[in-house]
């Protein structure tokens, strides 16, 4: 703490209004970092939560909306086959494994466990996004088709465009784990790159319900 | 043009029942409005001068203030009941408007188009239905339903004295149910948005005694007026043989394009353009060379014929009673 | 993404007034007037058949409106194109009694006049003369959107898919056919 | 308060220069780079709000270019493709880059001020969402310059705005520009609930949170979960135009109307989060003005949190006129009464505040009590739109457009009028002339009242909206004349507060820190407020932290042990404001900047091709992945303060 100059008493004016002056809190015991909901990072990533969850939530209300106004649906077309949609579902739910992992290395300050969950993490966003190749391949139907197409390929799109931001940051955040410059604060980034990465998995749950059973219902 | 177009003239059950609820809200609203704002003047006119330097009383913090709350308890409490009420009438008059009798009602389809009405009067002989544009007649005393659709953009068919107004949407079918009490021509005009010239896409119902109606509607079910005279002769070969044909129809000719109005009567019309200039063979003549300067946006080509030829063929639809 | 679109980006991004940009949107509401020689008129009524003109309009070169890039006018072009009913024998572009305008092939040529003088003065086997029954503006906003069918339009212009049954793709995502003369020879007939 | 005892209490002697560390600390960096890499709070509140209120200006011109065509019948200032899109223009700039925008605007600049906090919580992404906005709304005034302003109505009704009927790319920019607004909007939505819940000065329990702070976090809670829709909605009309898809093609199992619910899902939430920002800053000067707290704290709060649920409960009372089921249009109704109840009560609050206080009339409070008279009328004849059969006469004409400038002008832009007056000392240091100030009042009160009441009556009458022209018998002439003339008074009475704000700006009467004697926390630091904000953050022991003695019996009243070098403050719980941990804020940075600009390109771009999003997404990673990367240096000094959880 020497080399950092800190404001250790009262100064003048400045004291809020008339408020009879008591004595000064001190801070500078305090943790300069705090994990899960004591952090604001966790707030921050909540609220970007919260926003992509309501889109998603508007993109189903759309689909039984159109379904709703179809005389038949899926609108003269086969449903996706169920196959690569299963697979990549099984995937992301594995995933689920590694990257709680890595969220209890982050907390424990492991950086050894917290490379190495990372990379398994990579390996796994790797996995999913070939097989979205594949999940795209199998809807039977273009998006320039009908309105089911639309919908059902935005719908994954939307999901796609989070699997890959979910690997961008991933990757970007696993290099620094092995670069640096590193301090006790990336801990927390790691932690919450976990929590987003358990949204886009759970998230995923009810779309694939809609995109791939809705349609044989 | 000189039809009146107003929502507080009603000459109809439905829109006399709106203009009832009207009054009746705008009375509540006022009897909200008045001591509201008087309240305020009141406390602002008796409520002691302070500056900036007046030290805030925040003794009120700490002791509750019974009398003021219990003042604007009810004041909510009081704008709650109005609001009921409020509520309640609206309700009341929502089903009546759906209440209107229609045994014996008239079917008419109106069509929008960018920026025209197409009018079928239907009739389940099929050799009695036929087509106009822009102006509807409807017999007085007898309802009248009124098919909705649209050809291209969303539309809104309004005449604020007979009925509030109902979209007319692209893939779906609405109805909309009238009845003139009042003989009378009545304006209305597309009420949503549809683009260059939605400013210009008007209408007219005149309500007829149930002998004018008949009479009229027979005159429609005729076929166009055989031309007589060489020029008028020469302007309906112009119409059927040149441009006109390809857009325009004429019951009793070659011309039976649905792509623009009916012109099987033309000349009997109040309007051109839907409500955009008056139908005289002036305007007429104008529409025909130059529709852009007149209604910049229509569909309508210009259309660069020779003096004869423009003479003739306003000559030619004028005969078209 | 196409030249004309990056311009675009600049201009609107460095608010430098580009022509180009501007045309492209620009709505000539008020057609040019025009006076002129009047044309001699046939008399009798003309019905359809092919190279007969039909009476009436008179013609005037300050009427040649052609803009293949402006996105209204293709627009109308493209609305004319259902209204006239080209689709009778064209299809939506695909071709069926006559030529498919989607591909690359023209029997009579390609150009913004050639095109105008198909339409005008019909072709032999099947295409009627449109002189006299068209305007000359919506001939010139015809010959734009038939142009656009194969793709000589900017993607940012070309008008994009229908509010209506999708027959095939929409002609702001068509492929540019490079167009070459085939004719004059029959036009060709699919079963 | 079991942390803060433990914490330990020293006492030695002032360290000296500690403010000019401070400043030094977290102030902006010079130059040009230093200007685009600024992060502070204040800056960016600064710019955000002459941003906006330049847009505020730009759409007043288009609207008095609309009044001069309307001025008289078969008028041809503008023709109609012209007029079409100036009227869309200035509803999308009212509502996207003025009225939402200007609320955030304030937000950012005074939140952290009023909970005793150093910065926002995340000031690069602050930073980040400013130049979006920015980018965003020279985008579509390029557009427009251009001849390619959006022409179908800031609604953008489909088919109208589709690929169909809307050709070119003038809708394409409008959808666009929905999405940077969005971002901006959602991002510092993001920001003021963290810094709300995190950043507030011990002490500051829920119950002690200003009513003005209270307001924002409502708001953006109501963004979070509203402008996804129209997010949304303009994606898939940007795709049915780019792309082909069908969502609004009937003819291939799309609807028309599901456009509809989508943007008003969005488009009614919207008025309240400009209406309940309004009510924050009425709170705020009523309780300065009447020298006593608002009356009702509890029940304005409970006020403002019900509108904010009741405002999702009435999009389709904009659609009656479609076929939308009967009852559910009754329910509509019944909503569109009920949230008149919480509105109603805040006003009958505000009045008791004024009646049992002592009224200090000054510029600020002048434009409060416009606000009454104004929005009170707004409210009324909110009420008869919200019954359907009224509805189906008065939808879409000249009563609905005077309804909802009552509504926007008087709930909104009034207040803010009155927030601009009240906060310029507090921003500039120096008082707005007073004589000015009542000019520009009363020129605006007298000039919206006639330019917009008589529009009630044109309405009644059968003028729709969105009409070019009319003809001369339909007898609206003298009416659009008349309201005209109020129009250009408003115009009279803005450019009075533009001359009013730039000669106070240099020439006006040096304001102290507390010039209205005000209560909440902003008052206690220096005009301007220091870049640091405050030297010792407050500890607050109150409601009304400037007006009452500490209700914490022997608490602490203000926070040491902050480092002066770093960008340290403290981070509190989110119910009851206790210490938490020191946070460390990111230093200035022109990646924001930079990121800012790249995504602008990708967005354009991307109106032309597809494509652009893979490879525009590839151009945005750089910058961004550079904004996050840290530096060593800084890490050196963070790993000297660290202390692990």
């Amino acid at each position: 703490m020497t080399t950092n100059k800190r404001l250790s008493s009262s100064p003048a004016g400045r004291i809020p209004g008339n408020v009879t002056p008591g004595g000064a809190l001190d801070v500078s015991g305090l943790p300069s970092y705090a994990f899960g909901p004591r952090s604001l990072m966790w707030w921050g990533t909540l609220g970007v939560i919260a926003i992509e969850a309501t889109v998603f939530a508007m993109m189903v209300a759309t689909y039984f909306y159109l379904r709703s106004q179809a005389p038949g649906w899926p609108l003269g077309v086969q449903p996706p086959l169920l196959v690569w949609g299963t697979v990549n579902t099984l995937i992301l739910l594995a995933s689920v494994v590694p990257n709680h992992f890595t969220k209890h290395a982050a907390e424990s300050h492991d950086l050894a466990g917290v490379r190495l969950g990372m990379c398994l993490c990579i390996l796994f966003a790797l996995a999913f996004l070939v097989v979205r190749i594949f999940e795209f391949r199998s809807l039977n139907v273009a998006w320039d088709a009908n309105a089911y197409g639309s919908a059902v390929w935005t719908l994954l799109g939307l999901h796609t465009v989070h699997l890959v931001t979910d690997f961008a940051d991933s990757l970007v955040l696993a290099v620094l784990m092995f670069t640096g410059p590193l301090e006790g604060r990336r801990f927390v980034d790691v932690a919450e790159n976990a929590m987003y990465w358990d949204f886009v998995v759970f998230a995923w749950l009810p779309i694939y319900a809609v995109i791939y059973w809705a349609p044989r219902f | 043009m000189n039809a009146i177009q107003n929502a507080l003239q009603s000459a109809g059950p439905q829109a006399a029942q709106i203009e009832q609820l009207w009054w009746l809200t705008l009375a509540v609203c006022a009897i909200a409005f008045v001591p509201t704002l008087g309240a305020l003047l009141w406390s602002l006119w008796r409520a002691p001068r302070a500056t900036e330097a007046t030290p805030a009383d925040t003794a009120i913090v700490s002791q509750p203030e019974r009398r003021t709350r219990s003042v604007v308890v009810s004041a909510v409490v009081i704008s709650g009941i109005g609001l009921a009420f409020l509520l309640l009438a609206s309700v009341r008059t929502d089903h009546a408007l759906a209440q209107l009798p229609l045994e014996d009602a008239l079917n008419i389809q109106v069509t929008g188009h960018r920026w025209w009405w197409d009018i079928q009067y239907d009739d389940p002989d099929p050799s009695k239905i036929f087509s106009t544009a822009n102006e509807i007649y409807i017999p007085v005393g007898r309802p009248v339903v009124i098919t909705l659709l649209s050809d291209d953009v969303i539309h809104s068919l309004w005449v604020p004295n007979l009925h509030g107004k109902k979209d007319l949407i692209p893939g779906q079918t609405a109805t909309m149910q009238i009845r003139a009490d009042k003989a009378g021509t009545y304006r209305g005009q597309c009420a949503e948005f549809c683009g260059l010239q939605h400013a210009f896409m008007a209408f007219t119902v005149t309500a007829l005694p149930a002998a004018d109606f008949d009479a009229w509607r027979a005159a429609q079910l005729e076929p166009a007026a055989q031309p007589t005279d060489e020029k008028a002769k020469r302007g309906e070969q112009l119409f059927t043989s040149g441009s006109c044909m390809m857009c325009h129809a004429i019951q009793g000719t070659t011309a039976n394009a649905r792509m623009a109005p009916n012109l099987t009567h033309v000349a009997s019309r109040r309007t051109l353009a839907a409500g955009t200039v008056a139908n005289t063979p002036q305007n007429l003549a104008a529409w025909i060379t130059d529709p852009q300067k007149i209604k910049p946006g229509v569909n309508m080509p210009a259309h660069h014929l020779p003096g004869g030829d423009l003479d003739a063929l306003v000559t030619y639809l004028g005969t078209l009673k | 993404m196409s030249a004309r679109g990056l311009t675009c980006i600049v201009a609107a991004s460095m608010l430098a007034l580009l022509p180009a940009a501007c045309d492209r949107e620009l709505r000539k509401l008020s057609k040019p007037q025009s006076g002129g020689p009047v044309p001699a008129i046939g008399d009798k009524p003309v019905g359809m058949q092919p190279g007969q003109p039909g009476p009436g309009l008179q013609e005037t070169s300050s009427a040649r409106t052609y803009d293949g890039q402006n996105a209204y006018e293709l627009n109308q072009g493209k609305r004319l194109f259902r209204w006239y009913n080209c689709g009778g024998c064209h299809a939506q572009g695909g071709g069926g009694m006559g030529p498919p305008l989607m591909d690359d092939k023209w029997i009579y040529g390609h150009e913004p006049d050639q095109i105008y003088d198909t339409i005008m003065n019909g072709r032999p086997n099947g295409m009627p003369a449109f002189r006299g029954r068209i305007p000359q503006e919506e001939v010139w906003q015809l010959v734009g959107y038939v142009r656009s069918m194969s793709g000589q339009a900017s993607p940012a212009a070309a008008p994009g898919r229908s509010d209506g049954i999708s027959a095939s793709p929409a002609e702001a995502r068509r492929t540019r056919e490079n167009p070459r003369t085939t004719g004059p020879e029959p036009p060709v007939k699919t079963p | 308060m079991t942390r803060r005892s433990q914490a330990s209490v020293k006492r030695t002697a002032p360290a000296a220069g500690a403010a000019a560390l401070l400043e030094q600390t977290w102030r902006d960096p010079p130059g040009l780079v230093g200007w685009l890499s600024a992060i502070n709070h204040k800056s960016i509140g600064r710019r955000f709000i002459v941003s906006a209120f330049g847009f505020f200006v730009a759409g007043g011109l288009l609207a008095a270019t609309m009044r001069l065509q309307l001025a008289r019948p078969d008028n041809h200032l503008v023709g109609p493709d012209l007029y079409n899109q100036i009227f869309t223009l200035h509803g999308t700039t009212m509502m996207f880059l003025f009225a939402v925008p200007v609320m955030q605007a304030m937000a950012v600049y005074l939140v952290p001020l009023m909970i005793g906090a150093r910065s926002t919580a995340f000031p690069r992404m602050t930073a980040y969402a400013f130049w979006m906005y920015l980018f965003g709304g020279l985008m579509i005034f390029a557009a427009f310059l251009l001849g390619m302003g959006p022409d179908a109505g800031w609604f953008s009704y489909v088919p109208l705005a589709g690929p169909d009927y809307g050709p070119g790319k003038r809708n394409d920019f409008w959808a666009q520009l929905i999405t940077f607004t969005e971002v901006s909007g959602l991002l510092i939505s993001i920001d003021i609930i963290t810094t709300v819940l995190r950043l507030r000065a011990p002490g500051m329990t829920f119950a002690r949170i200003p009513l003005f702070v209270w307001a924002m976090l409502v708001t953006a809670f109501m963004i979070i979960f509203a402008m996804p829709a129209v997010m949304l909605g303009s994606t898939m009309l940007i795709m049915d135009r780019l792309v082909s898809t069908h969502f609004f093609n009937y003819a291939e199992g799309g609807d028309v109307l599901l456009w509809q619910h989508l943007f008003w899902f969005f488009g009614h939430p919207e008025v309240y989060f400009i209406f309940i920002p309004g009510l924050g800053f009425m709170s705020a000067i009523i309780a300065t003005f009447a020298r006593r707290p608002v009356f009702g704290y509890p029940a304005m709060v409970m006020s403002i949190m019900a509108t904010s649920f009741l405002a999702f409960g009435l999009w389709v009372h904009h659609m009656f006129a479609t076929n939308v089921p009967e009852l559910g249009k009754a329910f509509f109704t019944a909503m569109s009464m009920m949230i008149a109840v919480p509105t109603a009560t805040q006003i009958f609050c505000w009045i008791a505040t004024l009646a049992t206080g002592r009224v200090n009339f000054r510029t600020p409070l002048l434009f409060v009590l416009g606000f009454f008279f104004i929005l009170v009328i707004g409210g009324l004849t909110g009420l008869m739109l919200g019954s359907v059969p009224i509805d189906l006469q008065v939808h879409d004409t000249y009563f609905v457009v005077a309804h909802l400038h009552y509504v926007l002008i008087g709930g909104a832009v009034f207040p803010l009028f009155g927030a601009w007056y009240y906060w310029f000392p507090k921003i500039t240091g120096r008082m707005m002339d007073e004589r000015l100030g009542k000019w520009n009042f009363w020129l605006f009160f007298a000039g919206f009242n006639v330019a917009f009441y008589p529009m009630h009556h044109l309405g009644l009458a059968g003028m729709p909206r969105r009409v070019y022209t009319y003809p001369a018998d339909m007898g609206w002439g003298p009416l659009n004349l008349l309201s005209t003339v109020g129009a250009v008074t408003i115009a009279v009475s803005v450019l009075l507060f533009i001359v009013n704000a730039v000669r106070s700006r240099r020439h006006g009467a040096i304001a102290t820190d507390n010039p209205w004697g005000a209560s909440s926390l902003e008052w206690a630091a220096a005009s301007p407020p220091a870049a640091y904000n405050f030297l010792a953050p407050p500890v607050v022991g109150g409601r009304e932290p400037l007006w009452e003695a500490s209700k914490d019996v022997g608490a602490p009243t203000y926070v040491t042990g902050l480092a002066l070098d770093v960008r340290e403050a403290l981070a509190t719980t989110p119910l009851d404001a206790r210490p938490d941990h020191r946070y460390i804020f990111p230093q200035p940075s022109i990646w924001p900047f930079v990121s800012a600009v790249a995504t602008t390109i990708m967005f354009i771009a991307s109106i032309f091709s597809p494509w652009a999003i893979v490879w525009g997404s590839l151009l945005v990673a750089v910058p961004v992945t550079a904004w996050f990367w840290p530096k060593r240096a800084e890490t050196e000094k963070h790993l000297a303060l660290e202390k692990r959880p």
